[in-house]
């Protein structure tokens, strides 16, 4: 009963009630719970505080001392502007009208929201604010932009990362959010399960990342200069960051305060852990050492591959989850990279692509209830939701690296992706900001 | 015994590194250094403050050499340290009157 | 109708509920709603971040190393110090009594508290309990003196920014307070509209900070010597926490987690992100780079001028407003403080204080319907409203001024304000701290 | 009444309500207010941002900079680690049962839970759910164990501190914390008063951290080189972000959002202001200078001592309560430590274990009603109070120490405590870790 | 040619610079060091342990010039670096043997 | 007057400090350098990347000292800085032709 309900959920994605405007409020409107309000505020803030600071600490970090500023910058211009963009058209194209694929204009500028709007949630009768539903909505759009620079980092210009963000938010972030999860959406309809954005944000962003990386080309030197981190505590200080944001991400996507609530949370807290320690020990058994980016590249992992199935699975499928995801990721990011040769700097693709395929295929096996999931959909076989799984995965990879594609070629006819190599020596921070990091 | 001291461009360091060892140089200490020179440095901005950063990250390396060697020495850093670029720096080559190492207690061109 | 409510809240500031202790919970003694009181906790946590570590940080980041620890500590204590005399004698000074500039002295050590005394919220009947409302305003009042700080740094006695601090809050901060948020306050009963504190806070602060700033003098060598923050990364962290923080500040200031909260929040979001899109921009186009620090800077000014306006405007007057405020502050920043020659060592009166007034007369001008404000009152014409709410400016302004002249003129005559110029040029750390930030 | 319901409560602990797996939601189910839902995941997430990465960089900023790193990954791992074991086994063998000192194993792999499960809090009928109080105590566990690193950083093997942590959190935390908080467990029915963990956590990390420090040896060079904090601003940004996450701490211990969480909530805040001031000026006085060090080792003397009596004293209690544990904190790292010369490097023992204890028998102290607290038990003298508190403390001491000398010995035998000679020279981050903080 | 190292106090390194570039120098190379000295240090505490510091940042400054020209350099930094208080610094005068400018090959008074 | 440079391990510095205080040395000025020599560095890991990091940390000092007891003083820092494991370092000996003590002018061996 019970789960199914919880299932039944899954599959009732928001619609925003629209009250008309200018009408009184009637004695028979929803209100909004104060608790669910309050959570979604708090969820809300958790997200962004995954990308100012943390996602930019994590990344910025991660680079050479004469980079730190520039990766900070694409992250924080980013992030805010995607922020104006959104209230601008990206809710409006994502959230209101009925295409299966894309929405309508008519909340461009938010038109005709006001403060007494509300959205609906997973529970009939349930309401929150409609400004909290758009803030919250928000964040994901503007974080998920910010995933992507880390593949091309310290050595494209800022300019060309602001135009492809742009590019690529409107044409691949808006269409896949909203065919994910609008309840009109065709993925939706579909019935892939994507609790809080596996193929939306993780897929998503690293194959976006990894066209980039590609076609800006590697750093001069890649390979044959050692380019460490430069603040590994930065580094965990994102990761840490990262991983408290993240609840508000997963959890703040139940919508409401309820016991389910609890479910997914935990889920968040143990696949992570998880992830952490298999990291940790398959380095230290593997290469010699357990290093401080393996752990807090484990919690990443951990995080991307518990994304889609937080809300499916149960705590010990979580772990399990938490540990193939770590193994697999380890991989990517020791061997596949290497075979390949690409030089996506900040693994983003390693670690947040292919984090993001483990989670959403095995959140169609561990949902099953004879593993501790939810259960699945009745008339749906594990094999039926798998292939489900596969298919928006494959749907994912496919329109954003188009999309991609497009906005890189767009940003490099136009202002150039590439900074000249000499500035790429002396180090963006100077070259592209006019400042130090550090002096 | 010489004392060859080379400001070159940081990134230059490995390669100078190894083609001096390949020559059997044995021991390079490095330095992180600003240099100041022809080479004009870039602008920086801070709200309203606005300056030119003029000295610019150098490397230097010092290397004790027996007096045989050092002209090849300074030859072959002059070779891969160059860029042709305003900036690659200087050699400066001082004589050395004693060299001892420290754990052998050896002297003169034995503790190069 | 349901924006009338809005504005009257606005008119209907806190007047704590006194229940008379001892008494039992009657029946009808209104219960905090549980919502309200998490929200409410959250906010005060989020305000407690801003300044520890979030201002720490920021301006930690700006002043040169071997000043570093100085700024953090006056930050740390002068915020601690602070917190135990408002509940000392501020928190009854600012919230008790019938005076219209200053109260009484019945709650002095908070006499006649306990768990269940409640304040009043601005709904009819919604209470939340009292001590976490002293908790709330408490923050403000700590965080707004470590505010100051900044314009004085890297050369002022710690002794003597105490002394000034301590007389600085108990006769500027505590009457000011009381006048624009009591019910019985001066400016509260004009009408002045100041949702989250523009005028008390960062007038106040910003005011306090420009008289400091001239009365220590400027640091040796400004003008000529090279003076570039010691380390970005941490100014981005701080304003980025600041931004995050400054959520609890301005929803909290609506103390419920109701609807309007989400208009509250979505204001706050966007106007900041505006802002710093609009600094980046200005400082790309006219001095050829976009900065970190010109971001940072951008988001701080944006959530200055939103403060007092976020509970009367509408999502596109916040993107206005944050735009208008980023380029006013961008001015004062670069032109302003050139044209007068003070040290304000970071900024605090071009982004605080000029940021405020720009926030507060706007406020006035935004709140109309038309410009998709909540509404301006019946009867008042913008006009009046941008007086009100210039002359609201005007007192804070006047009045914050002189009671700062009189503090550091006391600082200076019992402790000196300024160490001796060697002692500067070692730096404020091992001088009067006995330590040093890096080894 | 009221303040009798308030000491009740403090005697009816947790004892998790059981809903029959598999039954339908019948309608006489409590459900859980979602303010309280909403509350305890905010307070939990707040925990964990304690640990990380709050009390990471506090310890990491300590360290000299070639041992950062070994202290932010023994946190990580330690924290991920024990977080899996707690899922796995802890929580039922700390809150299922009736054992007086151990749980049982019917909740291993929290087998027969599900999110309609729900947990009881202090109130009758008022209900979270399970999954949300196994991750918050969860993360009192692993920040538990985490706190005892600080002892014998910057020798000891990573191995061995995984090894020692294990049985430690098995055979001390997990038995202490039943007796101490679970409903049948030995000291709850001796009456000891313990609001937020003063003995489980503070006294219990401290006296394990002592032992392994002496255990363990000096570091090479102890009282003859300086070993200065590499990063004081990293120390300050954890204190900081400790402070904020504290009252996840105290006030999620409360169980619920409700107007008593008000008290424990401005408690926690003062006490620790007023801790920091003391330290502060205590520090100033006596040896010369206030240093960030000393407000920053304030903060945590006065969470830790406000911890156990958080829910007991009133307001100007907790600002006594503060004084006292800076003065005798202050003592204890300055005079006692060169007393005994052990060599507890981030001072553990002298904070946490001295403050828990100055925090737990002071709670008999002042939680006395003519002292402002909520009022001692009927018919309990305050000498029989301090009494019970005090053998609170001493079981603590004895259980935990014994334990921890078992647990350093085994790993002794095993792994080794201690790096070789040259590699504490060398530094632990890249002979354990294979890696530099900084390049 | 000669090498002149001068160890000064590190804000007086503007000073300096401008004055040596006046008279026709054309290169430096900056190092930050810490001196010991005459000069006091500062006392540190940390919780129990409390120590003097000692070594005092300093800035040291290598320019290698023509012969002619040394001693008024020499002179010049004197002058700018000089304060009258303890710990003002040293500077120390070594011959130099050669001089190479990397970008060009350049030897000799050419090459500084 | 003399230049010693000596290049040591960074934990022996207030062991040698202490030495050649002890035999009337007034000053020292230290860098911090890495060094590059017969001491093999140690592997670090990077995710993917790995690599041997062959700079090592070392201390390096300068000190001008009167002719008579240069040797003493090498001695002395032999005597101290000696671990007998790899990696000790190196000292070197060059002459100074003049040293200024700038806040006095005074130069010579006055001037150390
Ligand atoms: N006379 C000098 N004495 C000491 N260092 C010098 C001198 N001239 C140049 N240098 C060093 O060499 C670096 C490169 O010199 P610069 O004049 O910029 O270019 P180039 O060597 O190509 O002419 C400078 O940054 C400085 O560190
Ligand atoms: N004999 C020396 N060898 C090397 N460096 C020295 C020597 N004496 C002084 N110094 C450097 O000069 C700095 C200033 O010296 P100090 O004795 O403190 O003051 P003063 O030069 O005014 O007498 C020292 O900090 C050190 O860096
Ligand atoms: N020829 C050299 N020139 C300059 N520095 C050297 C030279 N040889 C060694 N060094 C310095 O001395 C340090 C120790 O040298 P190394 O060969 O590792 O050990 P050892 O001195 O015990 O033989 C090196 O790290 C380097 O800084």
């Amino acid at each position: 009963m019970t789960r199914f309900k919880n299932i039944f959920s899954l599959f009732a994605r928001i619609a925003p009630v629209l009250l008309i405007p200018g009408l009184a409020l009637a004695d028979d409107t929803p209100v909004p719970d104060k608790g669910d309000t309050a959570w979604m505020m708090t969820s809300t803030l958790l997200v962004i505080m995954m990308g100012l600071p943390g996602l930019a600490l994590f990344y910025g970090g991660m680079v050479r001392s004469k980079n730190v500023l520039s990766v900070l910058m694409q992250v924080f211009v980013v992030f805010s502007l995607l922020t104006v963009l959104w209230v601008i058209y990206g809710y409006s194209l994502a959230f209101t009208g009925t295409g299966t694929w894309i929405g309508g204009f008519e909340r461009l500028f938010l038109a005709g929201i006001n403060a007494d709007s509300m959205a609906a949630t997973f529970t009939d009768g349930v309401v929150i604010p409609e400004f909290v539903f758009i803030a919250f909505q928000c964040t994901f759009a503007a974080l998920t932009a910010c995933l992507v620079v880390g593949a091309f980092a310290e050595r494209i210009k800022f300019s060309a990362v602001l135009i492809a963000m742009v590019i690529w938010f409107t044409f691949a972030y808006l269409p896949i959010a909203r065919m994910v999860w609008f309840g009109e959406g065709y993925m939706f309809k579909l019935g892939a399960l994507d609790f809080a954005g596996g193929t939306v944000v993780h897929i998503n962003a690293g194959i976006a990342g990894l066209v980039g990386a590609i076609m800006t080309g590697r750093r001069l030197g890649y390979g044959t200069t050692a380019m460490p981190p430069h603040n590994l505590p930065l580094v965990m200080v994102g990761a840490s960051m990262l991983w408290v944001g993240w609840f508000g991400f997963n959890v703040g996507s139940n919508l409401e305060a309820n016991a389910f609530a609890g479910l997914v949370f935990l889920n968040t807290f143990i696949a992570t852990a998880a992830a952490v320690v298999a990291w940790t020990f398959i380095e230290w058994g593997t290469r010699g050492s357990p290093t401080m980016l393996g752990g807090a590249s484990g919690a990443i992992a951990g995080l991307v591959a518990i994304t889609p199935a937080c809300g499916a699975v149960g705590p010990m499928g979580a772990i399990v989850l938490g540990i193939i995801a770590a193994v697999i990721c380890f991989w990517a990011v020791t061997k596949l990279k290497r075979i390949f040769g690409y030089d996506d700097s900040l693994d983003v693709f390693g670690v947040h692509c292919v984090g993001g395929i483990v989670g959403a295929i095995l959140t169609g096996v561990f949902v099953a209830e004879g593993l501790g999931g939810v259960g699945l959909a009745e008339g749906t076989s594990m094999l039926d939701q798998v292939g489900v799984q596969a298919l928006g995965v494959a749907i994912t990879l496919g329109w954003s690296a188009v999309v991609a594609f497009i906005a890189y070629k767009v940003a490099d006819l136009t202002v150039g992706l590439r900074v000249a190599e000499d500035q790429e020596r002396e180090g963006l921070d100077t070259v592209s900001h006019g400042e130090s990091a550090y002096t | 015994m010489k004392l060859i001291t080379a400001i070159i461009k940081p990134f230059k360091l490995d390669d100078v590194r190894q083609a001096v060892t390949e020559m059997g140089v044995q021991g390079i200490t490095v330095t992180e250094v600003k240099g100041y020179g022809r080479q004009r440095g870039h602008t920086e901005l801070y709200r309203g403050a606005e300056y030119v950063v003029d000295f610019l990250p150098k490397t230097k390396l010092e290397l004790a050499v027996a007096d045989d060697i050092a002209e090849q020495v300074v030859e072959a850093i002059v070779n891969t340290a160059r860029t042709g670029k305003i900036g690659d720096g200087k050699i400066f080559v001082t004589a050395l009157e004693e060299v001892v190492r420290i754990r052998t207690g050896e002297t003169g061109s034995e503790a190069v």
